[in-house]
């Protein structure tokens, strides 16, 4: 088991009671009410936005939760105020999407001392005991699984020498720079390199303007991974614009736009990044502050950490996934 | 008489914490020239804002042609032909000068300003005024203090108006422009045009004044009376209460002694040409000259405010670093410029603190100001000066023109300086005051302060200096006791070496 | 200005001294040689070229590194359609805020403006009743939006007598709030196609949305300098209290002009959904940093009283051209960042000194 | 100011009439009346009390809401310390701004600056000179790079001439742009323990984040108003040219300003450092905005000559209560952001209606 010390309502009774019952309908039943309190980054783009809707819809499904938003901020500091503000009011639990991990480590720490049990999302703090559970997207396994689809696509066309282009997401956030890497590692096994890369800020119209401006930069693109499905919606306008549709367009994070460009056969796929993190993290919330554990599981408590899948959509399994996209 | 043009009766103005108006009669007949006087801060300038629209009265009541008016805004004013040149010149730097003339009245054709129009009548009325070297499309912001006048005259003109106001117009003008605008006065109420007239100086009042009113306190104190036959000494007893000797004081008796400043070969290209002069301790030396000639320029180039192209400044013996006004004032010079609003006071801070500005450190222990020496010295300093109204918390904005100016004369007086440059001291000043500042320079000249004297008001050079120095064509033309010189013979040497 | 006039007047102009064009000043009629050289924008540059000669200068320097670093990519003829395309939206609204700064006034909200509209335009019930009548409903509801905030901050400026940077901040927060509630933080995507059609064409090879720019600009210079209005913006700018006394009624016109600056955000929100195919609470981010730095480095002075319409364009050229040949050359974002910087203060003083050794 | 203390002097005061304290104005001396109602800022309150109080009522009107709605949750000492530790950051950076802005200046560069010195601070290179000697190394690394980052600012406005506008524009883009290349992209943790527990800690319950905000407001206080320094500057906001005609260095002094206002971005850097125990390219986003909406708001003209340091503490304290305020109702943040622009025009309509109703 792991470090249960911070976790104030386990006692033996809930445990068994949870690990007996193998029903998922036995956790969702109403239990002990809690307080969980939320704050993420400013949801100033249509993943964040996603975030957050679905984290308030998971808590409207439960009676049993009141869930507390903070506003939406870019600025750590502000942040820090926020859990600080939580950690006064007490709350049961605190999902947290920080601005920054590293920099919002030392306020969790100060709430899991509090006793509350703090559930860390997407971006991970700096240190293991900021956090009760963890639960991430994977950054840098993303732009593995577009750089490897990119590989997959350069052997299938037989394309040599192809050109490559990069359309980042706010370059100054380091969730970035993983995808990125993660993008360069994979195709440096197939022996490619990104051409071209310019960084976007998670929006619409500079998908739109950094997609024209590089159109000029390369007059001839093979593949185009683009960070965002959100901004791809400006991409796409671009392309259009400019009526070059020459390459294979790559998208990420999986919005419900992009799933039907792939169906309608504009995007050959996308990489997901769920946008169901937080909704997760208020349920991993919800039971922790019960003294539950996931009855799917034989563990009788909540893991330390859960790494997310990044998929890959195609046309071939677009439909499966449909269902999951999010309106952005 | 018939029913008169204008009748303002019973005006009350309040501001918070001064009563400007506390009851004012006048009376303006068509085709005359109604002049207003009083001292500064009396209510002059408020009585005829009141009259533009920009101050809504209190109380009291205005007729306009036996009608009774209310004016919320100077756009109802000017509609009822009310035109109205400031004291404070209220011109646009940034536009020119045509823009100046006819701003809220462009000549336009659905909207589109006619540019051409505006500009071919601002060079006519300019012309009319006799300035015809002011371009109607230089910038205003370009233009030195007596054209801003003309401009802001040929405004008024370019209304159609049956009454101008003029607030102290002769200020910033020299004996020669005083005389054109004399003559566009006559011109103007032989057509039936009446004009409200304020200045400082009586005898203007008699070469061009039909009826008198006179304003002591914010009441009108005498109305109607006859601007030829009230005499002088009447006029100055309404004015103050108590009557003023209107001359200047013995010019002081200057010891052979070092030059306490010494002005050497100083130029500016295309401003001013080789300047060369001594002051001794003690002394007066008056620069006369025609609006333009340079006198300001030389002053605030002595200052540091301006870098000379060559020549130098000394002060006791010791060179001036050029170019830099701390180095001036460090070395004992002070300078009261010539346009108190922008060159000298901080309007929205408060008296005392504009008159501790050049003297900061003497109040202050490590950069700490004392506080309360600071307003003990500022207050010692209105009461010695008379600067009304008291108060040295005061904003400086709220101030009367001539009660600015003795603001700015303060802070010079704190400092105590070696070198005093005076660049038109008495512009806007009333006689009391006046004869205040007179007195004031001989008591500086008294503990040895050298003094340079810049107006253009040449009886006021003469009647100040010891030495006179006529500036010409850019340069000095003439130098020597000021006995020896009247009013004539500096026009004549000014006249001649505009001709050579 | 007049300054350099008697300089021409005094001295003939040394042979093949300068770089910037020597053109003495007078109408518009003298001004054709400095405009020849600029190419495009003739009519534009005839009076105030002068003042803008260290711009031109600037914009020059910056084409010639374009062409030697990016070659054909850059001089081609796509790419300058692509810069003037990418600036077009942007440039409205820096030419709205010419207006308001050249009164005076100041409008952080401008980028939340066009985001509101652009929500408004864009609703399903916006766009069903376009469905059933016209896309031309879609333009009247983002101007109309546009206006109606642009009144409200010049209501609270003008009468309200609250400083602009307070009131179009609260405007700023106020109406990207209001976006974000009414598109529930979607993007929402524009279905009329005879929109995109209209917006997304050329003619003529020219882009609906440059000549649109353009039509915003020369509409924006003569309002500024040939027109009543435009003077009158000006006194307010540089002396309020004399404008006043000069019977302009000042706070209906301050009111006016950032009801104008709103009308610009509209057209922009329009032209941005063209676009983008999009109308949602994140379009316009910073546009307000952008668009009075174009103003400001155009020569417009902050303070109010002074504003050239044609130097705020050639402020969004040289933004949007920089930004472009940093992308031709691939350069990473931090570095454009820095370089960015020192280009703006290398442009002023390079455009201080041209009008300097102009006026000496 | 000036106004109601002579109309005190005039008319007796009317019993009961006034919601604010009535105080004759003279020396500090005479400043105790409403310094004894507000409270905790005793010592600052006593000058330009009169002209806060329009923004006391409008802090009180919202502690009243706050109590109203957030019950204990809100009165706890805890959650005040909160509110005050997160406007203790923005709160130094705005105090600097007031000098900056009292002077005729502006700075749009502080974010950025912050975020540079909070880098250079944590690097390894400083970090690991901070472990072999004390500390206090990061401190003054942070501090002096936002010197040295205000003295270029401020050199650039005052003797390059260039409009302060542009110039901390640049250095907005150059300074995070560096930022971002030193970090490469990645948040530095502070990794000195020392550094983090005495900055992190507490006296007497005070948090010392607050008490820096504390001793920063009260230097900046003094400096304004009780030295040559303040008067100087004020006297060069409101009247540069007659500042300079007084005999003062008005370059020199500008120069200073901009400086001082780097120093002051270098303490926050200091305190965001402790804060999030990282240092990152990211930090004080938007910060320009907030620190130059508290001090306008705070009552500091944006054209000069007109500065209050309590006041800009008051504006820091209604922003930070707002958000706090904001938090504990769980209000949405689209919301937020509406009830935000609101909330700030009607303070400031409050704080005019006061001070009227005070003057006339
Ligand atoms: N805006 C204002 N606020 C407060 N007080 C004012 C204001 N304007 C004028 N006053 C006061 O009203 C009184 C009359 O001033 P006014 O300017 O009318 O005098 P004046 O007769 O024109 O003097 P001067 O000859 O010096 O120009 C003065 O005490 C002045 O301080
Ligand atoms: N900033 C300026 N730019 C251009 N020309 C100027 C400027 N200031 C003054 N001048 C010109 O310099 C000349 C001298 O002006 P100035 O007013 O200093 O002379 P003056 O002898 O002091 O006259 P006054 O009686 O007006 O003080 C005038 O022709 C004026 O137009
Ligand atoms: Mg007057
Ligand atoms: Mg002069």
């Amino acid at each position: 088991a792991g470090c249960t010390s911070n976790d104030p309502a386990t006692t033996p009774a809930a445990s068994t009671q949870t690990s007996a019952g193998n029903a998922a309908s036995d956790n969702d039943a109403p239990g002990k009410k809690v307080v969980i309190g939320f704050s993420g980054p400013a949801a100033d783009h249509g993943w964040l936005g996603a975030i957050n809707s679905a984290a308030q819809a998971e808590a409207k499904k439960h009676a049993d939760v009141e869930l507390k938003v903070a506003e939406g901020t870019n600025d750590a500091s502000l942040q820090i105020s926020q859990i600080e503000t939580f950690i006064n009011d007490k709350v049961d639990a605190i999902v947290l999407l920080p601005t920054d991990g590293a920099a919002l480590t030392e306020v969790a720490t100060k709430a899991m001392n509090a006793g509350i049990p703090v559930i860390n999302v997407d971006r991970e703090f700096s240190s293991p005991f900021a956090a009760r559970a963890t639960i991430l997207g994977d950054n840098y396994g993303m732009g593995v699984s577009a750089g490897t689809y990119a590989c997959k696509l350069v052997k299938d066309k037989n394309l040599s020498n192809p050109v490559i282009a990069e359309i980042a997401g706010i370059d100054s956030l380091p969730l970035t720079q993983d995808r990125s890497k993660g993008f360069a590692d994979a195709l440096k096994a197939c022996g490619q390199t990104v051409d071209n890369r310019v960084a976007a800020e998670f929006t619409v119209e500079s998908g739109e303007k950094q997609m024209s401006n590089l159109l000029q930069a390369a007059p001839k693109i093979d593949i185009l991974w683009n960070h965002d499905d959100d901004q791809g919606v400006g991409v796409m306008a671009a392309l259009d614009q400019a009526n070059r549709h020459e390459m294979a367009f790559i998208g990420g994070a999986g919005s419900a736009n992009a799933m039907r460009w792939i169906k309608d056969g504009k995007m050959v796929a996308t990489v997901i990044y769920p946008p169901t993190q937080a909704a997760d993290g208020i349920k991993l919330a919800r039971l922790i502050a019960q003294g539950k554990g996931i009855s799917d599981l034989v563990q009788v408590e909540v893991p330390r950490r859960i790494v997310l899948n990044a998929p890959v959509v195609t046309k071939d399994n677009v439909d499966q996934y449909l269902p999951l996209g999010f309106e952005s | 008489m018939g029913t008169p043009l204008l009748r303002m009766t019973n005006v009350v103005k309040r501001f918070p914490g001064v009563v400007a108006l506390g009851g004012v009669d006048l009376e303006v007949q068509p085709g005359e020239v109604h002049c207003l006087l009083g001292q500064n801060g009396a209510g002059k300038s408020t009585l005829i804002k009141v009259l533009a629209g920009v101050h809504e009265p209190d109380e009291g009541t205005i007729e306009w042609d036996g009608e009774t008016v209310t004016l919320h805004h100077p756009q109802a004013a000017m509609d009822l032909g009310v035109a109205t040149m400031y004291q404070e010149l209220d011109l646009v730097e940034g536009l020119t000068v045509a823009e100046n003339i006819y701003l809220g009245h462009e000549p336009a054709r659905f909207g589109f300003s006619q540019r051409t129009t505006a500009r071919r009548g601002a060079a006519e009325l300019l012309a009319r005024l006799g300035h015809r070297e002011i371009s109607p499309s230089t910038e205003v912001g370009t233009l030195s203090a007596a054209s801003c006048q003309i401009v802001s005259m040929a405004r008024a003109l370019s209304r159609d108006a049956r009454l101008i106001i003029m607030d102290e117009p002769s200020a910033v003008l020299d004996a020669g422009e005083v005389e054109q605008l004399f003559a566009v006065i006559r011109e103007v109420t032989a057509q039936g045009v009446a004009v409200v007239y304020i200045s400082h100086r009586l005898e203007e009042i008699r070469a061009i004044g039909d009826r008198v009113t006179v304003l002591k306190d914010g009441r009108t104190v005498a109305t109607g009376l006859d601007a030829e036959q009230t005499g002088t000494q009447e006029l100055i007893r309404l004015m103050t209460g108590r009557s003023i000797e209107y001359v200047f004081p013995d010019r002081p008796q200057v010891a052979a002694a070092e030059p306490a400043l010494r002005v050497e070969g100083l130029s500016r290209e295309g401003e001013f040409a080789d300047v060369t002069f001594d002051v001794r301790p003690g002394e007066v030396v008056g620069l006369a000259g025609l609006v333009g000639s340079g006198r300001s320029e030389i002053v605030e180039t002595i200052f540091g405010a301006r870098r000379a192209t060559s020549g130098r400044v000394l002060v006791d013996g010791k060179p001036v670093r050029a170019g830099s006004v701390a180095a001036a004032v460090a070395a004992g010079i002070g300078l009261c410029p010539e346009e108190r609003k922008g060159q000298a006071l901080v309007l929205g801070a408060s008296l005392a603190s504009n008159i501790t500005l050049a003297t900061l450190a003497r109040f202050s222990r490590a950069g700490v100001l004392d506080g309360d020496a600071e307003v003990a010295a500022s207050e010692e300093l209105m009461d010695s000066l008379d600067v009304r109204p008291r108060g040295v918390h005061r904003e400086s904005r709220t101030l009367s023109g001539g009660n600015q100016q003795k603001v700015v004369l303060a802070r010079w007086l704190l400092r105590g300086c070696r070198v005093l440059l005076l660049d038109e001291p008495t512009r806007g000043v009333d006689v009391g005051a006046r004869s205040e500042i007179y007195a004031l320079v001989r008591r500086l000249t008294d503990q040895g302060v050298a003094v340079v004297v810049v107006s253009s008001e040449i009886p006021e050079v003469l009647g100040l200096s010891n030495r006179v120095l006529v500036l010409a064509d850019r340069t000095v033309r003439h130098e020597g006791p000021a006995e020896e010189l009247d009013e004539h013979a500096v026009l004549d040497i000014i006249l001649k070496g505009d001709a050579a | 200005m007049s300054a350099d006039v008697t300089k021409a007047d005094q001295t003939p102009p040394a042979a093949g001294s300068g770089t910037a064009p020597e053109e003495p000043k007078g109408g518009p009629a003298v001004g054709g040689a400095a405009a020849r050289n600029a190419g495009a924008i003739t009519g534009l540059l005839s009076g105030p070229a002068g003042r803008s000669a260290g711009l031109v200068l600037a914009l020059v320097l910056l084409v010639v590194v374009g062409i030697l670093t990016g070659g054909d990519r850059f001089a081609s003829p796509e790419n300058a359609l692509t810069i003037l395309r990418l600036g077009s939206v942007i440039g409205v609204v820096s030419v709205g805020m010419t207006f308001v700064i050249s009164g005076g006034g100041i409008d952080l909200s401008v980028g939340a403006i066009v985001a509101l509209s652009s929500v408004w335009a864009t609703t399903v019930a916006t766009q069903t009743m376009a469905a059933n009548s016209h896309w031309i409903v879609m333009v009247f509801a983002a101007v109309a939006v546009g206006a109606g905030c642009g009144l409200v901050n010049g209501v609270l400026v003008a009468y309200g007598r609250i400083a602009p940077f307070i009131v179009t901040l609260a405007m700023l927060a106020a109406a990207r709030g209001l976006a974000e509630i009414i598109a529930k933080r979607r993007t929402q995507i524009v279905r009329e196609r005879g929109f995109i059609e209209f917006f997304g064409g050329s003619v003529l090879g020219v882009p609906v949305l440059v000549i649109m720019f353009a039509l915003v600009a020369v509409i924006g210079w003569v309002l500024l300098n040939r027109t009543t209005f435009g003077r009158r913006t000006l006194a307010i700018g540089g002396n309020p209290e004399a404008a006043r006394l000069a019977g302009i009624r000042v706070q209906r016109h301050t009111m006016y002009l950032y009801a104008l600056l709103g009308v610009a955000c509209g057209i922009a929100a329009v032209m941005l959904m063209a676009r983008t195919t999009t109308g949602t609470s994140t379009h316009g981010q910073l546009y307000e940093l952008d668009a009075i730095a174009a103003v400001v480095i155009g020569g417009t002075l902050l303070s109010g009283g002074r504003g050239t319409v044609v130097g705020t364009v050639l402020g969004v050229l040289i933004f949007t051209t920089l930004t472009n040949v940093f992308t031709l050359n691939n350069l990473d974002t931090s570095t454009q960042a820095v370089a960015k910087g020192a280009i703006i203060v290398a442009a002023v003083l390079l455009q201080q000194r041209v009008s300097r050794t102009r006026s000496t």
